[in-house]
């Protein structure tokens, strides 16, 4: 306990008990809440798995500073390739096979890295991030028209009778976004986070001190697909119908970044409150208000460009502003 | 042959708004350095203008030029000063781009709420109007959508070279400091190449009801398919954009065509991948688009 | 007595934490050349962007003909007469000469007399008016400077402030523009500019100022500063001075 | 590799920005544990030099040797890792990371190396005697303090050569004083080359061993110290033309 304490020292320690306490909370959650009956099982469900998506983006938009706008391409991917493989037998034929969540997170991964390697190496600023988009619409174009292998826009059917309760879904979305919010947190904090930082702050000055800058962006971007095809998988098996309309959705691109935006690019804890918020909105929007809540969320990421591009974690940092350059003041100057 | 002919003809009649979108968008990352992904949503958005002006009030659209061209740049006077005048100050252009990109997202869905997802056509009388030039049929309303756009390239490349105002747009998108220099007001220039570029989405807009049924949805394509158009133009060149719109609607049309509906799209896309990578100054050469690393 | 052009008094600017200028006063009479001279990173082009607008300072005032220019605007000043060619000419390499020359009047108050402006450029130089329809980023290095300051005259300026005009010019060219300098003062035009060929600029001028490190360390006439031996060891250190007299030269 | 073997050679470089030759034919040499000027008036080229030597810009004819390899055409990265570390004259740290953190990375990612970055990282800030500030962010750092940042980043790479942008630009006198007393110190301890380009005459002429001149994009002048200083084509290139 005490070498615990040395090393996070009194925050740290108030950090840690709260992640445990709110993660014990979340965990044993079913067992206090039938989530089957209630709205708040879904709406923490789909909070994870847009979690994971977020986070995936915050690595490469927030930490890297590389606007990816293919988000959806490879959520969709993911949901897809999950569901084609299970249905040709592959894999290890129980629900929620890991093995088959793992490969719909790599494949995706594949294509970013052959399609980073091709644009990151010449593209930077807005012509990446459309570089990514018309991607993005080519992998849906090819989803739509894929005939009988993709199931062309009627898409292809799962065996619902697996379907069993909320509860695992529950469960599974929530590992999984604890652990994409931890790898993104471990990534970040090891040496390989230093080299986005670099690359984010300046790409020049980070080569010249050794930095392979087409390599790091390629493996965030790589990274971020993972994510986006490992929450693809696992929306994939709550649809059981998968069509390209719903898993390619534009909203599987535009809401992840809102929530990292709203919380604050480029933090840890902005995403989760981020996707907390924005996922409320849109879950219990759509009992309130109908199918208006996108023109609010549009509307809000508008707001939070235009008068806090920092985000809420933005805000959060700004509010100690005094004393932190008090600090800062002491630091710089005491030499000795 | 003929219908190669036809197909060929039509692709170029459709390309004609891919191309005043671009050089709107031309107009517009020129001075601001921002790409304006919610300028097909806008186009859209002044499609349901026209298209209410003629059902409900009658009003030819054609006359609608009069009205929504003016509406339009009003309206993107409005956003330049409301949303993208701080944005385009800063270095940090992704605020710019998500700025658009939250815009687009609310317009599209606005526009859903009260149009509906169902498609809508400014159904003139003449609107099936076909001009039969031997053996190849043209539509009417296609062709006087090539004549608009021809006239609207002409009059936005007259006001950007006869012009003093025009010449400084040019001149802002070399160098806005030297423009700031010579005391003219770089935000009045922003405003105004954003007024214009907006315009232009007021001028397709029309184009389109008369010309195309459309729903909400088609604005976020639209908008892509006018950044193809604008990569494979290069930057700062109207008869570059414009030509690269019409390349574009030949290319979907061939590809239609010949590969099947429904590829357009995928194909387009694929030319704007490869021209990204391989012609970053779009094929008529121009000015970089692309910062290279 | 009526008060200078423009007199700047006690002016600090800061880029951030970093302080550029430390309480620089000077003035420039109306009808002068005045020359600025000093290494780089001395706080001379900081000091004309404070006056022309592009900066605002963090302490000091900036009088134009007594009134105080404070946080104005550029067009303010323009408008006032205050033109700066800038440093590297900044020009509009795409635009034709003639439209570079037409943005120099881009306001109002500069519009009546526009065709007399152009005359007088082309008079002053002539090659721009053979190559008025020509690109101005094809014109040589000499001609573009020529450009930048017919740019600025185009303006009608009371004061034109330039920076660098040298730079990156021949030796012959850069007589040549100094030449030019000289015949729009003679026209009636107050000049103040920047220099780093300082024997060029000293001799050209009525008045010098020598920058260090954000603070002016030295002035007086052109002649003065010549002679000075303070001056040619603040450019290149002792042992120049030493070795120059050591060497016998 | 003794002292006074040929580390970075160029031969014949050119470089042209649309008409304008910015480089013209430079023929440039720092030896091992030389410390070399180059100086020049504003423009002539300077750090134009140190972008081709640093693969940040792509030079069109000549070659850029390190110990005997061809470095042109390279990432700049792999230059980094052969034993080059450059600052930049707008110091280009990664502002929003703390001090340790800027190092560090220079330090993990300069290349392979027998001490450990974390080892290279402290002895890296304590040369520069930046230990005390080293979780201070980097943009809260004085400017002086900043170069001092760059300068450790350099040397968490263990380079053999190490590139020097006017790093007195914008310091008072006894910055400077400090600057060059810690790169003194730091010189005697790790035995690498300088090549350092200057605007201000006075200090290159003490510190360097040799100096080249550059001026509109060409060599007019390689020598000791005192022979620069008495060159009449260097003074005129400082001054303008000669007084008469």
């Amino acid at each position: 306990m005490k070498a615990l304490y040395r090393r996070l020292g009194h925050k740290g320690l108030i950090s840690l008990g709260i992640i445990v306490a709110a993660l014990a909370a979340l965990g044993t959650l079913p067992f206090w809440l039938d989530v089957d009956a209630s709205y708040t099982g879904y709406y923490l469900f789909i909070t994870c798995v847009y979690l994971t998506v977020a986070q995936g983006w915050n690595l490469i938009a927030g930490y890297t500073g590389q606007i990816s706008l293919g988000t959806h391409a490879f959520f969709g991917l993911g949901a897809y390739t999950m569901a084609g493989l299970w249905l040709n037998g592959i894999g290890l034929y129980f629900f929620f096979d890991v093995t088959l969540m793992v490969v719909a997170g790599i494949a995706p991964a594949i294509v970013a890295s052959i399609i980073g390697l091709l644009l990151l190496s010449r593209l930077k600023g807005d012509y990446l991030s459309f570089g990514t988009l018309g991607l993005a619409q080519i992998v849906y174009v090819l989803f739509v028209k894929g005939g009988k292998i993709t199931g062309g826009a009627n898409g292809i059917y799962l065996d619902a009778s697996y379907f069993s309760s909320m509860r695992v879904y529950y469960w599974v979305a929530l590992l999984v976004a604890v652990l994409a919010t931890l790898a993104v947190w471990l990534l970040t904090r090891s040496s390989f986070g230093l080299a986005l930082k670099a690359i984010r702050e300046d790409d020049i000055s980070a080569a010249s001190h050794g930095v392979n800058v087409l390599k790091y962006k390629v493996l965030a971007f790589a990274m971020s697909a993972f994510l986006a095809g490992l929450a693809g998988s696992i929306y994939g098996y709550y649809l059981f119908h998968l069509e390209p309309a719903s898993v390619f959705n534009m909203n599987w691109l535009f809401y992840p970044i809102l929530m990292v935006v709203l919380g604050g690019t480029g933090t840890i804890i902005g995403p989760v409150i981020g996707s907390l918020i924005c996922s409320a909105l849109f879950a219990y929007g759509d009992i309130y208000f109908g199918g208006y809540h996108p023109i609010f969320s549009g509307f809000l990421i508008i707001l939070v460009m235009r008068f806090m591009p920092g985000g809420i974690m933005g805000l959060v940092s700004k509010a100690p502003a005094l004393w932190r350059k008090k600090e800062g003041a002491v630091a710089t100057t005491t030499p000795e | 042959m003929t219908i190669l002919l036809q197909v060929l003809i039509n692709g170029v009649l459709f390309g004609t708004m891919y191309g005043i979108a671009a050089i709107g968008l031309s107009l517009v990352f020129g001075t601001m350095r921002i790409i304006f992904l919610a300028q097909g949503s806008m186009i859209v958005l002044f499609a349901y203008l026209t298209y209410w002006l003629f059902t409900l009030l009658g009003i030819d659209p054609y006359v609608c030029i009069l009205i929504s061209v003016p509406v339009a740049f009003m309206v993107g006077l409005g956003l330049f000063y409301t949303l993208f005048k701080d944005a385009a100050a800063i270095e940090d252009k992704n605020v710019s781009l998500l700025l658009a990109v939250g815009l687009m997202y609310m317009v599209d869905n606005l526009m859903l709420t009260f149009w509906t997802a169902n498609p809508r056509f400014a159904a003139t009388s003449y609107a099936s109007y076909t001009i039969r030039i031997g053996d190849v049929n043209i539509s009417f309303v296609r062709l006087m959508a090539l004549v608009i756009a021809l006239l609207a390239a002409f009059v936005v490349f007259y006001f950007l070279k006869r012009t003093r105002l025009g010449t400084a747009v040019r001149a802002a998108s070399a160098d806005m400091q030297a423009v700031k220099l010579l005391g003219i007001s770089s935000n009045w220039v922003m405003a105004v190449a954003f007024g214009i570029g907006i315009g232009l989405a007021g001028l397709a807009g029309v184009v389109m009801a008369s010309v195309y049924s459309f729903d909400p949805n088609y604005g976020f394509t639209f908008a892509l398919k006018a950044l193809v158009a604008l990569a494979l133009g290069g930057i700062g060149n109207v008869w570059g954009a414009l030509s690269a719109g019409l390349i574009l609607g030949v290319i979907e049309s061939l590809g239609a065509y010949y590969i099947g509906a429904g590829w357009a799209d995928a194909i387009s896309y694929a030319v704007f991948i490869l021209v990204l990578i391989f012609m970053p100054n779009g094929i008529f050469g121009g000015r970089a688009a692309v910062k290279k690393v | 007595m009526a008060s200078p052009l423009l007199e700047v008094r006690n002016l600090s600017v800061s880029y951030g934490d970093v302080r550029a200028l430390f309480g620089v006063s000077l003035t420039v009479e109306e009808g002068l050349i005045v020359a600025l001279v000093g290494s780089n990173g001395a706080g001379k082009s900081t000091l004309l962007k404070a006056v022309s607008g592009l900066i605002y300072p963090t302490e000091g005032e900036i009088l134009f003909e007594g009134e105080d220019l404070g946080r104005t605007s550029i067009r303010h000043r323009v408008n006032k007469g205050i033109v700066q060619v800038p440093e590297g000419r900044r020009l509009f390499p795409n635009l034709t000469v003639h439209e570079n020359l037409k943005l120099g009047a881009y306001l109002p108050r500069t519009r009546a007399g526009y065709k007399d402006s152009l005359e007088r450029v082309f008079s002053l130089f002539p090659v721009l008016r053979e190559r008025q329809n020509g690109k101005a980023g094809l014109l040589s290095g000499g001609e573009q400077q020529m450009l930048a300051i017919g740019r600025a005259v185009m303006a009608q300026p009371r004061l034109i402030m330039i920076d660098e005009a040298s730079l990156g010019l021949s030796p012959i060219l850069t007589m040549a523009i100094f030449d030019l300098i000289t015949t729009l003062h003679q026209q009636g035009t107050t000049i103040l500019m920047i220099e780093q060929n300082v024997n060029m600029a000293l001799k050209h001028c009525n008045k010098a100022y020598v920058m260090s490190t954000g603070h002016i360390v030295m002035s007086g006439t052109g002649e003065e500063l010549l002679a000075n031996e303070e001056l040619r060891k603040a450019y290149l250190g002792r042992r120049a001075v030493t070795g120059n007299q050591g060497s016998g030269s | 590799m003794a002292a006074g073997d040929p580390l970075l050679v160029l031969d014949k470089v050119n470089k042209r920005f649309g008409g304008l030759r910015v480089i013209v034919d430079l023929d440039f040499q720092v030896n091992e544990e030389e410390i070399v000027g180059m100086i020049g008036p504003n423009g002539a080229g300077k750090t134009t030099v140190f972008n081709l030597i640093t693969s940040i810009y792509k030079l069109d004819s000549g070659s850029i040797k390190f110990r005997g390899r061809e470095i042109a055409g390279l990432p700049p990265h792999k230059i980094c890792h052969l034993g080059i570390a450059r600052t930049y004259q707008l110091v280009r740290a990664f502002l929003k990371m703390s001090v340790h953190d800027n190092v560090m990375t220079a330090a993990v990612y300069g290349g392979a190396h027998e001490l450990s970055s974390k080892e290279r990282t402290l002895s890296a800030l304590e040369l520069v005697q930046l230990e005390s500030k080293r979780d201070v962010i980097a943009a809260h750092l004085t400017l002086s303090d900043r170069r001092l940042l760059e300068i450790a980043m350099g040397l968490a790479s263990m380079p053999s050569l190490i590139l020097l942008d006017e790093p007195m630009a914008g310091l008072t006198a006894t910055e400077i004083d400090n600057l060059f007393t810690v790169i003194r110190a730091t010189k005697e301890e790790r035995k690498f080359s300088i090549l350092w380009i200057e605007h201000k005459v006075d200090a290159v002429l003490d510190f360097c061993d040799r100096v080249g001149v550059l001026d509109y994009g060409a060599k007019i002048a390689d020598a000791c110290p005192d022979e620069v200083a008495c060159d009449p084509k260097v003074i005129e290139a400082y001054l303008g033309e000669p007084p008469t």
